[in-house]
């Protein structure tokens, strides 16, 4: 069992077998996307109380979404890779943060820009924007900790132990933000996860969020290449490999 | 085990004693940083109490922030943290041992001196004495969760600005629930429920900080 | 419904279409940012194996020659 | 009593060594040699457990030393290239200090003596700051002597010491070996020691070498 963990979790089988993957994900990742984005632009009817800016919504709830999932895959790749010493894991990890640090990018401008007309002001201090505006905040500083460390292995662990901390974190801080904010805002703003959506409005966001988890998958593994192929540059099998090139 | 955590905390305070005048800065800092506040507004009573939970909590965060260096960078720059590693005692307890000695040495003293800050800001007597409460509960997990990121930021040059991007947004849940107690007690309303969230993180971080402490101070050892 | 209507989103034009035209940049950037980053890793790995055949050769010019430190 | 099964050691992606074995048993003296960055340093970290070696284990009676760390740490004690001094605390609090991350407590008179020993009687109260870099070393001479330990583990223990310092260094080893204790050592200043003594090479290689 082990040795199967290490043979398929080595850098080099990960590179040769992650190539036709990523094709295959990029392509789903764009049918579903234009679909979705055919089904959201299109068919869906525009909202009675928000009119066409609920538009925003099929890109800022999924990379909202996406922003917290990949933190959690940061987070357990972190850890497979400090407990089982598994490289791989620190190269997922370390290739998933740019990914997540844009989707809470994202989310925080579609989130302004949906806010504008809704609430009259690009930022108010609502619960759920503070909580991704902190998430952004735990990415940099994974990002940040990742490049001061010259050492590429002590890099690995020590922003994985940071991710690991960050996620045992996120429930308390995200709780205490709805905490914060229900006490000095009040419940007048507008949600975006309204329980009764409209099932037009329901599909395409979902597709869109399986867009997204498509988008990320190919990016990640792409990502992850570069991670091994850098880190792997005194080994044989990368100086095969551009030799080959 | 015990006589370890007791030993290391001896020499920790020992050795602060020594440079008395560098125990006081975090604390300086803390009073000034609060006092620049009234300077900057019309400093009205009322406007004063308004600022006065969020200043103080605020500035009590980067007072501790800016002592967290010397809880491991001493004894990572001389070596001592290698001997403290070879022990044969538990990591955690030597752990604990020296985030009680930085409490004890800034977090206490921020605590004691809080009521001042407290008349400085035209702060009711209810809300000073919740303030106490408050702080006594979350600066010590400043310095718990601190330590993880000193742990993981000693070894690398110029940490300082490194280290507040990784530990701030952590202190975030500390921040919004103590200055929300001080708040609410200075409108007369109970705040059972503000510092029993803090002692419940407080419990939370007991547990788990010194043991992500000394995995982290592996990970900077094993450089 | 004809593309003006369509383009015009009731009156929230900008909010929308910056809000997609921000996530095809951001999507865009990450697409190009790793492809890019990939030819500089391996034009890094070639410079080095170039450098270290040149070291290989001349310790081996070395050592040929007699040299002794 | 110390067993190393082919530790492989990777750093900045540079392979220092691999394959890696050797043995240390009782009142054995072993020497680490090798050139600048060849990997002794590190070696020493990974056999105190300090550092994570890519493949192989350390052994400690038999047992890897993180299932044994609590009994390998009471019987080994290992001095670097710092001189864990606190220029704040004076020459015996500096020893109790060290001796306590041990769990020992010894008298001073005990202390006293290791300090006249290394060339530090009457220094008791004199403020780390104050010595020269060499009196800090023979403070972490007096600390291996009183600690009790089978095995040193000594990273250029001859470091700032004078012709003095480097005999009693030599006299330390050759008593410890004596009395059964085992030595691992590095060193680039010629270490005299009157007693059969083994040594490993590490050597400068592996750096055009590529790594599986």
């Amino acid at each position: 069992m082990w040795k199967w963990i290490q043979r398929f979790s080595s850098p080099k089988y990960f590179y040769s077998m992650s190539a036709p993957l990523i094709t295959w994900f990029s392509i789903a990742a764009l049918l579903t996307g234009l679909y979705g984005l055919y089904l959201g632009l299109f068919v869906a009817p525009p909202d009675y109380q928000q009119g066409e800016s609920y538009r925003i919504i099929f890109i800022h709830v999924p990379a909202a979404w996406m922003s917290l999932f990949i933190y959690m895959v940061m987070a357990v790749s972190a850890a497979i890779g400090i407990i089982w010493q598994i490289r791989l894991a620190d190269m997922v990890a370390a290739a998933s943060a740019p990914i997540g640090a844009s989707f809470a990018f994202l989310a925080l401008v579609t989130g302004a820009l949906w806010g504008k007309p809704m609430w009259g002001a690009y930022w108010v201090w609502d619960a759920r924007l503070t909580s991704e505006l902190i998430l952004l905040f735990l990415y940099l500083g994974y990002m940040a900790l990742q490049s001061a460390i010259e050492d590429q292995r002590s890099a690995d662990k020590a922003s994985g132990l940071l991710a690991i901390v960050g996620v045992v974190n996120i429930p308390i801080i995200h709780y205490s933000v709805e905490w914060w904010n229900t006490l000095h805002q009040g419940a007048t703003v507008a949600k975006f996860d309204k329980p009764s959506m409209h099932i037009d409005m329901l599909i395409p966001l979902l597709l869109m969020a399986v867009a997204f988890k498509l988008l990320y998958a190919a990016l990640v593994l792409v990502r992850a290449r570069n991670e091994a192929l850098y880190r792997d540059r005194n080994r044989r099998w990368v100086r095969e490999l551009i030799e080959k090139l | 085990m015990l006589k370890a955590y007791y030993h290391l905390l001896v020499r920790d305070l020992r050795l602060a004693l020594r440079n008395r005048h560098e125990l006081a800065n975090p604390l300086i800092f803390f009073v000034l940083v609060v006092t620049l506040f009234p300077l900057a507004v019309t400093p009205t009573s009322e406007a004063l109490r308004a600022m006065a939970p969020g200043v103080i909590w605020v500035s009590a965060l980067l007072a501790v922030l800016l002592s967290l260096d010397r809880l491991f960078k001493q004894d990572y720059d001389d070596g001592s943290l290698d001997q403290l590693m070879l022990s044969p005692n538990p990591l955690m307890i030597l752990v604990l041992a020296k985030v009680s000695a930085h409490w004890l040495l800034t977090g206490l003293p921020l605590v004691i001196i809080a009521p001042l800050l407290g008349l400085f800001m035209s702060l009711p007597s209810e809300a000073v004495t919740v303030l106490i409460y408050s702080l006594l509960l979350g600066t010590p997990v400043l310095s718990l969760v601190g330590a993880i990121g000193v742990s993981l930021t000693v070894a690398v040059n110029r940490g300082g600005v490194l280290l507040s991007l990784i530990i701030l947004p952590l202190y975030i849940p500390i921040l919004i629930f103590g200055a929300n107690a001080v708040d609410v007690a200075s409108d007369g309303l109970p705040v059972t429920g503000q510092l029993l969230f803090l002692g419940a993180v407080l419990a939370l971080a007991l547990s788990l900080a010194p043991l992500a402490t000394s995995v982290a101070l592996r990970i900077t050892a094993a450089r | 419904m004809n593309w003006s209507e369509f383009f015009h989103m009731g009156g929230y034009a900008f909010f929308v279409w910056t809000s997609y035209g921000v996530t095809l940049i951001v999507i865009v950037a990450n697409i190009v940012a790793p492809v890019m980053q990939r030819k500089k890793i391996i034009a890094r790995i070639k410079r080095a194996i170039k450098r270290e055949q040149i070291e290989l050769a001349n310790s081996q010019q070395m050592a040929n020659s007699g040299k002794t430190e | 009593m110390l067993e190393i099964q082919s530790l492989e050691c990777v750093r900045d992606d540079r392979l220092l060594f691999s394959g890696l074995s050797f043995t240390v048993a009782e009142a054995q003296v072993l020497q680490i040699e090798g050139p600048n960055g060849s990997g002794k340093t590190s070696l020493l970290r990974i056999i105190c457990g300090l550092r994570q070696a890519e493949a192989g284990k350390v052994l400690w009676q038999g047992e890897s030393i993180t299932a044994s760390r609590e009994d390998y740490y009471a019987n080994m004690v290992y001095i670097g290239h710092l001189p864990c001094i606190k220029g704040d605390l004076t020459v015996l609090e500096n020893v109790r200090a060290l001796l306590d991350t041990r769990s020992l407590s010894l008298s001073t008179t005990e202390i006293e003596g290791a300090l006249a020993k290394v060339g530090l009687a009457t220094y008791e109260d004199v403020q780390g700051k104050a010595l020269s870099s060499g009196q800090r070393r023979r403070i972490l001479l007096a600390f291996v002597e009183l600690s009790r330990a089978k095995l040193w583990i000594l990273d250029e223990p001859l470091t700032a010491l004078d012709v003095q310092g480097v005999a009693l260094m030599e006299s330390m080893i050759l008593d410890h070996k004596r009395a059964g204790g085992s030595v691992v050592f590095t060193t680039h200043h010629g270490m005299q020691l009157d007693c059969e003594m083994s040594s490993v090479q590490l050597g400068r290689k592996a750096r055009l070498q590529g790594v599986e």
